[in-house]
């Protein structure tokens, strides 16, 4: 799945819920699909700054795309983060880096999440970009 | 909960009676009643403080003391009449050791900046407690470290309440002031402050008291506590933001060296020689916040008229029902066991993360606060990143905590 | 009377209509129309900012910034939404460069201190110059004297306008810093800023530039001036009382040590080691002043609307009328004739105390202001106790300077 | 006249104007027949605190009555001392000590002036008791 139709299904995905209770349940749910990050890389350097919960994340490189496993100690959190990751996981770095991100706008999250929350997500997608443009300058330089 | 306090015996509050008055209690948060449990973090405002702001705009909005004209005039009776009604509602014996400051954390800055500077020499001590805000540590960590003075810290036990035992070690010769809050904004926990300031002034050490936490709950008399400093804010007893009260002795704010540089501040300026004030306008530098401390003398006149003891009393009834009935939650505990608590409690579920929990119940109408609460030492201390904290004014209800206790229930279901 | 200003071209406001908006302009005084004329003290406040304190206190109150809840998020985002209309109103690069204060004063003092403890030493000086408001010479004075620093003075010619060929001399190497007003609160002098920056700049001498007189009259872009340090107050400019604004650039904001400890300007306290956070809450400590700050944005969002040129233009009209009106005056001599003013307009008449003159207007509903003004110094510098000053808004009108002349003319003929 | 009788006389006077304007042209009046403070005690240590305006007071202790001669650099403000010298002046030191100064306030004075110029009259008046009361325990120490 393309970036763009990972975030399409997303927005679908949350087109049939009418009820907070329920987005917040997917959310949860997603969570639990978030491919974990190793104990070992759960380190001060991978916290993501800018959330009121902690979040690690870590970045694989393998056969040209970038992998990214995370974690949280927060359960909604940890459902961000899964969204982000589903969404952009398993992408060459230009296809990350030039992404264009608006299933978070589509789905009124902004309108949902509390500042905190709002700001911890774009500090997750800026690291995530941050990734990609250093793997891909990397790649130019070889 | 409150063994070691004197309280004057009050009556309960007809809580209905008086939510009517407050705007803020009528609305909804997503299309539900607001419940509002955040109450250390700022109170909500009666209508008549709100009234008297925007009477001051409306119709004598001037800059005060030195104006001769009618609108001047009735301004500064106005602002000044503010500083009576504080003195008396605190007890203070004179007018003039009332300052009015930007709020608690603008007051202890006040103290902690010209008393350091003054008094402070290298090898002194400030002593504080462990279960201070961060605006009761902070500034007394700057100020030790520019003259080389260190903090020393009276230590908690697990319930949150202060280690008194080792106060007599602590207040050895090198502290020259001790610094404590007389109600936790975490914990709950009301300190004994009475004897704190007794057994420093026992060895002639000056006591600060933070009352940011107290001034609303508890009667607070600063001659009966014969307290050196005591500071709070407006914000959070029914008053206006910006706005807040330094009371100290005479005889210690005529020693301190001003804070503060302008106008007001002044008897006479001239490029080689300036003279202060005399109290409180010394330590008052720049136009004031007129319009604030007019509104705070109204919230101060609407506790007067319901009463500080009525208050205790409705409180204490409905913080005791809270406490009882966040029991019946399966895998709670309470972070804060004191014998005295006060307004605040802070718990946990289980491993659920505190910000979860407090967005889950945002969703429900239900206003909590999660984090660190600006006191991360005691958070250090428990070893947690931070508690779920519901904090009760007089104007919530027991339909209220059932709400809450409800919501929670919930939110663990979802969570979990 | 701005020969020197580059002035955007502006057109004359209906100031009729704009009165509506300001309920006090609706009132009398002793029976009589109010006609409000010290508007250098304070100005009068516009319906909408009124609405917008009643508005957040009736709707939203609630702490900002740590909260998860709706209400804290609604305070927040519109706490932080006045930040961003502030920094276009001035044009700041970055947003993060506003820091919120509690007045003109205190954004001096911040700097006086922050930047005084850092970069004075012994024998170093700080240069103001000869017409400054109190609030712009005593927190240098304290300072100075703390760090063993030099007050230098900018002189002042017998027309109120400062003696810029002096201005070489006096920045010499010992200056560390350059602090001088923008519009003299009495003379109504408008200072040639930008010269003074870019001398002080050839130097490497940074500037703060004391804008409490300039922001609500002209248009001020803190780029184009290339100022350093630029501070101004809400109430002087239709907002409420209790808030202000520091404007500094981020390179020096940076380096510069806090001012206040206390929550909000840390990112982690412990008692071993407290990391401080970044701009803008670095000098933020505590609870901000939140209404205040949202009221403030309302103020800017009407000054915005209406056009600062606009008010220039018009202001610049009356404020030609009301010098022609009051030369007709027998005896009244002009204390401060720079051929660059604004705003206000001081005066004596023949040996009459200003403070007679100023209560016989007042009774018959003229408000002025009488006095020193908060600046002796000036005051000794033309050897006089006090002046009567008229200062001007864009409300107000020509048939107010008529009646402020009839006024006087009256009070004279009472007083001789 | 007694002191007693001196206040209700101005009570009277002012009961004669309606206007404000002639209750200040009776005022600045009254200035006019202060009697006037030699230049030589025109000094610092007899400036009354707390006026914005300066005023000079000086007491004479003649035939054990104290007798008051002032000025001031406002008209308005000199009507005022005026006013307080004619209740007080030329009695003795117990009778101003004992004195009941009704008058200002009969007059509604301290509703029509600036609370600058009432802290002005109340420094006036306090500091005219102090004259009394130095002198009276003065006599009594003989
Ligand atoms: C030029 C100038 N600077 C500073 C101030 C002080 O402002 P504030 O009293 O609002 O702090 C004023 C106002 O009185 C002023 O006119
Ligand atoms: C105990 C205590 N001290 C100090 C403060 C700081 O008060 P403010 O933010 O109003 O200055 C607070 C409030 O957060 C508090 O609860």
């Amino acid at each position: 799945m393309t970036i763009q139709e990972r975030q399409d299904q997303i927005i679908e995905d949350f087109e049939m819920f009418d009820e907070w209770m329920d987005k917040y349940e997917y959310i949860i749910q997603l969570g639990k699909d978030l491919p974990q990050i190793e104990e070992q890389y759960k380190t001060a350097d991978n916290i993501i700054k800018g959330c009121q919960s902690k979040v690690w994340l870590h970045a694989d490189y393998l056969d040209g795309k970038l992998f990214f496993t995370a974690d949280s100690d927060a359960v909604i959190t940890k459902g961000l983060v899964s969204m982000v990751v589903q969404v952009l996981s398993g992408h060459t770095p230009k296809e990350i880096a030039d992404a264009n991100i608006y299933f978070i706008e589509k789905i009124g999250l902004q309108n949902h999440l509390s500042p905190t929350r709002s700001n911890g997500l774009l500090a997750m997608l800026k690291q995530i970009k941050m990734y990609a443009v250093a793997y891909q300058s990397q790649a130019l330089n070889k | 909960m409150r063994d070691n306090l004197t309280v004057a015996a009050g009556t309960l509050l007809d809580v209905q009676k008086l939510r009517a008055e407050f705007p803020i209690l009528q609305t909804t948060v997503y299309g539900k009643p607001l419940v509002y449990l955040d109450n250390a973090a700022t109170t909500q405002k009666p209508q008549r403080v709100i009234d008297a702001i925007t009477g001051y705009y409306s119709e004598y909005n001037s800059n005060v003391h030195r104006g001769v004209h009618y609108l001047s005039q009735k301004a500064t009776a106005a602002h000044e009449e503010s500083r009576h009604k504080v003195a008396a509602f605190i007890n203070a014996p004179h007018v003039h050791e009332v300052i009015f400051t930007r709020g608690t954390t603008d007051g202890i800055n006040i103290i902690a900046s010209s008393f350091g500077r003054k008094f402070l020499k290298e090898g002194d001590s400030i002593l504080i407690s462990a279960i201070e805000h961060h605006s009761n540590i902070v500034p007394w960590q700057m100020i030790c470290e520019d003259r080389g003075a260190n903090l020393k810290v009276i230590p908690v036990n697990n319930k949150g309440e202060l280690i008194m035992d080792s106060l007599d070690d602590l207040l050895d010769e090198t502290v020259k002031l001790v610094a404590v809050t007389y109600v936790s904004n975490t914990l709950g926990t009301v300190n004994p402050v009475k004897e704190i300031i007794e057994r420093a002034h026992q060895k002639s050490i000056p006591v600060l008291v933070d009352a940011a936490q107290a001034v609303q709950h508890i009667q607070l008399d600063v001659q009966e506590l014969d307290a050196d400093f005591v500071v709070f804010s407006g914000h959070k007893m029914y008053g206006p933001t910006g706005i807040g009260v330094l009371y100290g002795k005479e005889a210690w704010l005529n020693e301190l060296p001003p804070y503060q540089g302008g106008g007001d501040m002044i008897k006479s300026v001239s490029f080689k020689k300036t003279t202060y004030n005399e109290l409180p306008l010394k330590f008052e530098a720049g136009t004031p916040s007129i319009a604030e401390t007019i509104a705070l003398g109204v919230a101060v006149d609407y506790l007067q008229e319901i009463g500080i003891a009525n208050i205790q009393e409705t409180e204490h009834q409905l913080y005791a029902y809270a406490v009882d009935a966040l029991k019946t939650i399966d895998g709670l505990r309470f972070i804060g066991e004191a014998k005295n608590r006060a307004a605040s409690i802070s718990f946990l579920i289980n491993d659920i993360h505190p910000f979860d929990l407090g967005e889950i119940l945002d969703k429900q109408g239900i206003a909590v606060r999660t984090g660190h609460h600006c006191t991360e030492p005691i958070m250090q201390h428990f070893n947690i990143p931070g508690t779920v904290r519901a904090s009760i004014a007089f104007y919530n209800t027991q339909e209220e905590i059932d709400q809450l206790v409800a919501g929670i229930k919930r939110a663990v279901t979802m969570l979990s």
